[in-house]
């Protein structure tokens, strides 16, 4: 049972990583919590289910549609709610985060006109395959959604630490100003940037689909919420951060389960985060800038 | 001696910031601290008033060890400052600043505050006036209710200077404030400096514009490299062939000419 | 005539306005030292079970179960102020937010005491007290030509009133004075502040402290008058209500908490006629609102302008102490 | 309680005989619980629009929405008892709505009645406040019994949602019954709202080998239970409480739901024209099967309606009078009577699902 | 080369600049002088492109550049050393050194890279430090040195020895110089208004918005009474 725990707890955590990834990454760039992140995740879990149980198309065009359609909310997203707050004067730091939490509640609401309140099955033929360990079964969605995690991890820790796009992105991130001075085109990085996030929401939405055969309206604030509690806890715009983060969490609240009470999942994440920013206020991997 | 830095050291992670710096100053004088970018002018004073703790040695203010202390009490104690990168109340208008500043010479709490009892009202009296008066000091007092942002740079350094004398100190350190200052305004800054001596408090003054160290400080000390290279009067500390090697340069004719 | 017009509905809705907007102040004090706490939620949470629990179990009055209500969660806003003092912006943001999220858990799971998910059902409803107190004086509504549920209606709407107006009070006067300016340094600048001798540390507890008091008192309020209440009550939903109520009304002036509560209690009773898109709309609103206005609609400069128009030519004294209240 | 100053709504008895009444409905629209609402409001207007064609009484429904929250329900509740006038009360969604509507309704003189709370002491609130939806105490010792009689199971394993009134009251009762039938509990696990992974719960349970699986989830989580847990290579019967039933958990888990077992008061496939009439005409206007909810919320209109018929006036004491005494009432769900108390007198059927479809478990 | 003919610029409702134009040839050093608040911040803001003037027209290299961003300016070839540094705290040294040359696609960059860290050798020192905590002087130089390493052809220095040691700024004015030498123009803005006029070749003085005086810069040095109303007292 250990083995198969530990399974569930990386699948689990992985997703949780790829979450956090897609919040880290605005949080990197802007400096702005991303409350919509949630949403936008579960939009591209609906799209997934869409394309494949009502248009019957394949695994591969569900994947690209939802992919599109989370990278033009990304879009509308940073259009509509985060542009016209950049350059006000006056602005309170949380004003993008209320946006933000308008722009969920609004897509949360949405979905429910949209694609109706209840559960919908995410019927893939991929997602049934699996393999058969001893008494284990693995599925390859397991695989696949531990092995995406790893290759975003990777080339978005690349990407921000040693291209010139992504010293460019973490320049945006420290002063705006400073940045376009610099001659970084800082319109076109934040709206790149939050188009990433969003279709990397996107991609999460679709693989949780598959793995758990369930996409609902709820599923985005919850999720959120953790992808949250993640990035706090390895460290707000670090990679690797995110990445340990999800991982830790996926295990713990696995692990709870199995040896504790299931009934203080939820909290895990929370009075994790509680106990590491009391240690290391930075979180796990963030850096301490003092000012 | 109002203030003893005793073999103070200050290391950040591998590198040491100060290393056994010792100097005093004594009561009534302006003291000059001066050296290179970088020699640990500011670390000094973030020292002196607890924003750091040293790495080893010993500060004392009227002969009480003061490390460890935390910042507010130090300067309850009767120590204040002024900030490199000024750092005002930047929403608050000039007076609110400074009214700021007399916090720990007032005790109105929760209590008092809210139900206004006479003492209270007394006090945000007199709060109100030392502000007015202040202000005045420094040569603010049409911008008292100028929003403190909106004022030019040379104006924000007085109000600070206006800010820190508001905690009624015993000792003021003044972090480079002639600044983007041109010389009219820094020849205005030395009266002020000068009057402010002149109400008995001690000057400890971190300054970059040579002929206004020399013209206003009674001793001076020179940092390199987080060591004290030099000591002693104006005179002494521009003849002192390390501090010109280090700091002055030679080019002493165009520098006062 | 006038007992025609006391609809309990009308004063239903305006009760819980008044409770939003104890909550939007308990959330505007804190952030007037510059910290944004989501865990108010959490502390109404604590006000309510507190005080729901000493009502019903130890027979407590009304007033005494609110009174402990609002202390005990003032009690825990210290207990969780001090260790997040080092935490700043959405780093406390989020803890707070994880904080609230903890104490639901644990209501949901100390069913000994809680009842979980539950819920506690019969709690002394502080209207219905009210009447029945007064009926044992003698008194009935009947000889204000009202009809009991008017009159436990009313009561309850009254006494909030009240409380709102001292709390409001209150808070201005404290505002306005050395604390309140304190409280300002902080926000803009703490290291600042510190400097200028300031005890951050006493300063950010006391706002955390206040803030969670008074959204245990809201909590205790409420507790007594819906009768019943549960987790699910104090859950994050709640915790970004109350949020929005302060960003949409105004963070910088205790006018915008009270504005915004009041119109987004007041948006959706408004709205009931499309309610299936009403929380679209409310999402709508938020978006639009930041996009243009995003200091909230109430801000210093507004009430300075209606100062001035109302003082026109006036003398204005004390002007310093006046700049936001 | 039942102060009832209050007289009827605005809507009297018209001359062509017809009565005339205002009926309000505090349902779960907008938010988490939309899907129940939507159902809801589906059953209503179709018995609306049946019973007004009669023409005995006509009846004008007025819905308002709680969005889940009892603050909302009480509000809401509130305007309609109020502003609205009406004659009675249908709804709210939930328990926990139910509990604090349930007072202030009752205290205003107002008939109300859950068609879908379902946690126990609901009907006790006051003379005002009924119900026709079974309450678990009914439904949930029916199915275990059967079930554990036809799989003769010893060793049982129980998940449940904690953070949910409904699901947490249908666990209470669950376990009770459990330990009163001398089951071996082996082991109890909880989920949360919103939660869409339940492997570790499951690999826990399977690890236990039991002989059957109580499960109190509502339908949307259920079915993924199912799902996962049958994925996972569980196959033993699950027993499942009143939120567990629906069409809909066919239509998410697919094979997986095999095995499911519950109590109902309604089954869509009995062979009664009433029963199949309701059916048709429900997936004829709202193009889906309808369930539980909607059913109930049909009959409880019907059960109203009658009552309306019976009092001969919108009148709410009258109305409640005429409701308490609803005795063998033939609905959809089948004989419907109250108790003295409000809460409902009635068999429910227990099914199972075999090959994806509902059928009478015997 | 740079030709900036009547601009307003407004902070809010707020006229900060008054119809102010001035000219600067290919090659030369040109002062801007004035007292605090005079608006001098605000030109270079407007001709770097973080501030849109309201009303006026700017010209670089024959080409009106009115309203365009800074990046899109930094690529046409003006480079702005702005007040007050603006480092990046978070980024360590050399990535701010990095960064400087950000849209340059030659590959002499390592060089100009190696170049800078001669000049400086304190930044070759604290190469891997965060900028955040270099030293105030040592900022300015990471500041002024980033901005070279995009090889503008118009450099905008406000206030560059704001800060530094006096034998640093003798070397900044070096250093400026030195820049100028190797064909850059050099726009710049200083309190320190003797030794900026020695090295260059004309200069602007702004008061509250407007420009009252222009000039060769010897003429301007020479001028006792403008040296008297708008640089201080002494005169030398
Ligand atoms: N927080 C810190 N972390 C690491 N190094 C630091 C930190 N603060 C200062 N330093 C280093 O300590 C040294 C002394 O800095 P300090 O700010 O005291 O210099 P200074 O004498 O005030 O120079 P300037 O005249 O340029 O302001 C510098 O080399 C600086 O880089
Ligand atoms: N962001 C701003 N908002 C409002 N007013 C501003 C702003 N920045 C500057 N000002 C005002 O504009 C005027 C010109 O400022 P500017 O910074 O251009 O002056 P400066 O000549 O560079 O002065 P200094 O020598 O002090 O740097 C000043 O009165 C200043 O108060
Ligand atoms: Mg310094
Ligand atoms: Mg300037």
């Amino acid at each position: 049972m250990l083995i198969e725990q530990l399974i569930n707890g990386i699948t689990l955590g992985s997703i949780y990583a790829i979450v956090a990834l897609g919040f880290t990454l605005v949080f990197g760039v802007l400096g702005i919590i991303n409350m919509a992140h949630g949403e936008i995740f579960m939009f591209g879990a609906f799209i997934g289910v869409m394309i494949t149980s009502s248009l019957k198309a394949p695994l591969w065009v569900a994947f690209a549609g939802a992919i599109v359609i989370t990278a033009i909310m990304g879009y509308m997203l940073e259009r509509f709610a985060l542009r016209p707050l950049r350059h006000k004067q006056g602005v309170s730091h949380l004003a993008p985060l209320i946006s933000t939490i308008g722009v969920s509640i609004l897509l949360e609401n949405l979905s429910h006109h949209l694609f109706g309140a209840g559960n919908h099955p995410f019927r893939a033929s991929f997602a049934e395959i699996n393999f058969q360990i001893g008494s284990i079964t693995v599925y390859l969605v397991q695989i696949v959604i531990f092995v995406i995690s790893i290759i975003l991890m990777l080339t978005l820790s690349f990407w921000l630490g040693k291209t010139k796009a992504g010293k460019a992105l973490r320049a945006t991130a420290e002063n705006l100003e400073t940045a376009s001075l610099l001659g970084v085109d800082t319109k076109r990085t934040i709206t790149m940037t939050v188009i990433i996030a969003s279709a990397m929401g996107g991609i999460a939405g679709i693989l949780v689909g598959m793995a758990f055969n369930s996409v609902t309206p709820q599923m985005g604030l919850s999720m959120g919420l953790k992808g949250l509690a993640i990035i706090i806890l390895g460290g707000m715009g670090s990679v690797r951060g995110a990445m340990a983060g999800g991982l830790i969490l996926g295990l713990a609240e696995t692990f709870i389960v199995v040896y504790g009470d299931s009934g203080y999942r939820d909290a895990i994440a929370f009075l994790a985060i509680i106990i590491i920013l009391l240690i290391r206020p930075q979180g796990l991997f963030g850096q301490k800038i003092s000012t | 001696m109002v203030l003893e830095i005793k073999k103070v050291c200050k290391n950040f992670g591998g590198l040491s910031a100060l290393t056994d710096v010792t100097f005093s100053i004594n009561q009534g004088e302006i003291f000059g601290l001066i050296g290179p970018n970088g020699a640990g002018k500011t670390t000094m004073f973030n020292l002196i008033t607890s924003m750091f703790i040293p790495t080893s040695g010993e500060i004392l203010f009227n002969n009480e060890n003061i490390n460890g202390l935390k910042s507010h009490v130090i300067t309850e104690k009767g120590i204040c400052r002024t900030f490199q990168n000024i750092r005002l109340f930047p929403q608050m208008t000039a007076a609110e600043n400074v009214m700021v500043g007399e916090h720990c010479r007032s005790n109105a709490g929760v209590l008092r505050s809210v139900f206004r009892t006479k003492s209270q009202r007394q006090e945000e009296t007199k709060i109100r006036e030392t502000a007015e008066e202040l202000l005045e000091f420094v040569g603010l007092s049409d911008y008292s209710e100028v929003v403190s942002e909106n004022l030019a740079y040379g104006q924000q350094r007085r109000l600070e200077i206006a800010r820190a004398l508001a905690s009624r100190p015993e000792l003021l350190l003044l972090d480079e404030p002639a600044a983007g200052m041109n010389e009219t305004e820094t020849s205005d800054l030395f009266d002020l400096i000068k009057k402010i001596q002149s109400k008995d408090i001690t000057v400890l003054l971190i300054e970059h514009d040579m002929p206004l160290v020399m013209k206003l400080c009674d001793r001076i000390a020179v940092l390199n490299f987080g060591k004290k290279i030099a000591e002693g009067t104006p005179e002494e500390i521009q003849n002192h062939p390390d501090v010109i090697e280090a700091y002055l340069g030679k080019e002493e004719d165009e520098l006062y000419a | 005539m006038i007992a025609e017009l006391i609809n309990p509905y009308y004063l239903q809705v305006a009760s819980f306005m008044l409770i939003n907007i104890i909550l939007g102040i308990s959330v505007y004090i804190t952030l007037s030292t510059g910290q944004l706490s989501l865990a108010n939620a959490g502390f109404m949470g604590i006000g309510a079970y507190t005080s729901a629990l000493l009502t019903i179990h130890f027979e407590l009055p009304i007033v005494v179960g609110i009174i402990a209500g609002a202390l005990v969660a003032a009690i825990c806003g210290i207990l969780i102020g001090i260790p997040t003092l080092r935490l700043q912006g959405v780093y406390l943001a989020i803890v707070t937010l994880g904080f609230g999220e903890v104490i639901r858990v644990v209501f949901v799971n100390w069913e000994t005491l809680t009842n979980g998910s539950v819920g506690i059902s019969g709690i002394p409803h502080i209207g219905r007290e009210i009447l029945s107190t007064l009926q044992g004086f003698g008194f009935n509504p009947s000889m204000l030509g009202l009809q009991n549920n008017q009159f436990i209606f009313l009561s309850i709407f009254t006494l909030l009133l009240l409380v709102t107006i001292f709390i409001i009070w209150f808070f201005r006067r404290q505002h306005s004075s050395r604390v309140g300016r304190a409280f300002a340094a902080i926000k803009l600048d703490e290291k600042a502040a510190e400097s200028m001798g300031i005890n951050i540390t006493y300063y950010k507890v006391l706002a955390f402290a206040q803030g969670a008091l008074v959204a245990g008192f809201a909590g205790a309020m409420y507790a007594h008058i819906l009768a019943y209440i549960s987790p699910a009550d104090f859950a994050y939903h709640r915790a970004v209500e109350i949020l929005i109520f302060v960003v949409f009304g105004g963070s910088e002036v205790i006018w915008g908490p009270v504005f915004g509560a009041f119109f987004l209690t007041l948006m959706p009773e408004v709205l009931r006629f499309i309610s299936e898109y009403r929380y679209m709309i409310y999402g709508l609103i938020i978006i639009i609102m930041m996009a243009v206005r995003p200091q909230g609609l109430i801000d210093v400069n507004m009430l300075n302008w209606f100062k001035r128009k109302r003082v026109k030519g006036g003398h204005k004294h004390g002007a310093g102490n006046q700049k936001g209240m | 309680g039942g102060n009832s100053e209050q007289a009827g709504g605005d809507s009297e008895g018209a001359s062509d005989g017809k009565v005339k009444a205002d009926v309000g409905v505090v349902s779960f629209i907008t938010g988490s619980g939309a899907a129940y609402g939507e159902a809801i409001k589906g059953g209503l207007e179709l018995a609306k629009e049946e019973i007004n064609e009669k023409g005995d009484v006509e009846l004008n429904l007025i819905f308002e929405d709680s969005a889940g929250k009892q603050d909302q329900a009480l509000t809401a509740a509130q305007k309609l008892i109020n502003s609205d006038n009406v004659t009675a009360i249908i709804g709210p969604t939930l328990s926990t709505e139910m509990n604090v509507v349930g007072p202030e309704a009752d205290l205003s003189g107002v008939p109300i009645i859950g068609t879908s709370t379902t946690a126990e002491g609901i009907p006790q609130i006051g003379d005002y406040v009924f119900r026709n939806s079974i309450p678990e105490a009914l439904a949930i010792p029916a199915s275990m019994e059967k079930a554990i009689e036809k799989y003769d199971a010893k060793k049982v394993a129980l998940i449940y949602g904690n953070d949910d009134v409904f699901t947490k009251s249908g666990f209470d009762t669950m376990k009770a019954t459990a330990e009163k039938m001398g089951l071996e509990i082996l082991t109890t696990e909880t989920f949360q709202k919103g939660q869409s992974d339940y492997n570790a719960q499951l690999t826990k349970i399977k690890s236990y080998k039991p002989d059957l699986i109580l499960a109190s989830a509502l339908y949307n989580e259920g079915a993924v239970i199912m799902d996962q847990a049958r994925k996972m290579g569980i196959d033993v019967p699950f027993v499942g409480g009143n939120g567990f039933n629906s069409p809909e958990v066919i239509k998410i888990a697919g094979d997986s739901s095999d095995g499911l077992i519950v109590a109902t008061p309604w089954y869509g496939e009995k062979e009664d024209p009433k029963v199949q009439g309701f059916v048709k005409k429900f997936k004829e206007k709202y193009g889906n099967d309808p369930d539980q909810f909607a059913a109930q919320a049909y009959d409880a209109l019907y059960i109203l309606a009658d009552a309306i018929k019976n009092a001969g006036e919108a009148d709410r004491d009258k109305v409640r009078d005429a409701l308490a005494e609803t005795k063998d009432f033939e609905g959809i769900l089948g004989n419907f009577s109250f108790d003295e108390e409000g809460d409902v007198i009635m068999d429910p059927t227990v099914l199972v699902i075999e090959d994806g479809e509902f059928v009478v478990f015997e | 080369m740079l030709k900036v003919s009547g601009i307003d610029a407004y902070y809010g409702k707020i006229q900060v600049l008054k119809n102010v134009s001035l000219q600067v040839e290919e090659g030369s050093i040109v002062t801007i002088l004035g007292a605090n608040g005079a608006g001098k911040t605000t030109t270079m803001k407007s001709v770097s492109g973080l501030l849109k003037p309201q009303k006026g027209k700017i010209e670089f290299l024959g080409e009106d550049v009115t309203g365009l961003r800074p990046d899109q300016l930094l690529r046409k070839g003006i480079a702005l050393v702005p007040e007050g540094r603006q480092i990046l705290a978070g980024m360590t040294v050399l990535e701010n050194l990095e960064m400087g040359a950000y849209h340059r696609k030659d590959n002499e960059v390592e060089k100009d890279l190696n170049k800078m860290m001669e000049r400086f050798p304190i930044l070759k020192e604290r190469e891997k430090q965060l900028g955040g905590t270099l030293s105030g002087g040592q900022q300015q130089m990471l500041a002024i040195a980033r901005a070279i390493m995009s090889k503008p052809k118009l450099l905008l220095l406000d206030e560059p020895s704001m800060g530094l040691a006096p034998l640093i700024v003798s070397d900044i004015f070096k250093i400026i110089k030195e820049i100028n030498g190797s064909g850059t123009t050099v726009l710049l803005v200083e309190q320190n208004a003797r030794q900026a006029l020695r090295i260059s070749d004309s200069g602007f003085v702004l008061e509250t918005g407007k420009i009252v005086a222009e000039g060769k810069a010897n003429e301007l040095l020479n001028d006792s009474r403008i040296m008297e109303a708008y640089l201080g007292k002494k005169s030398s």
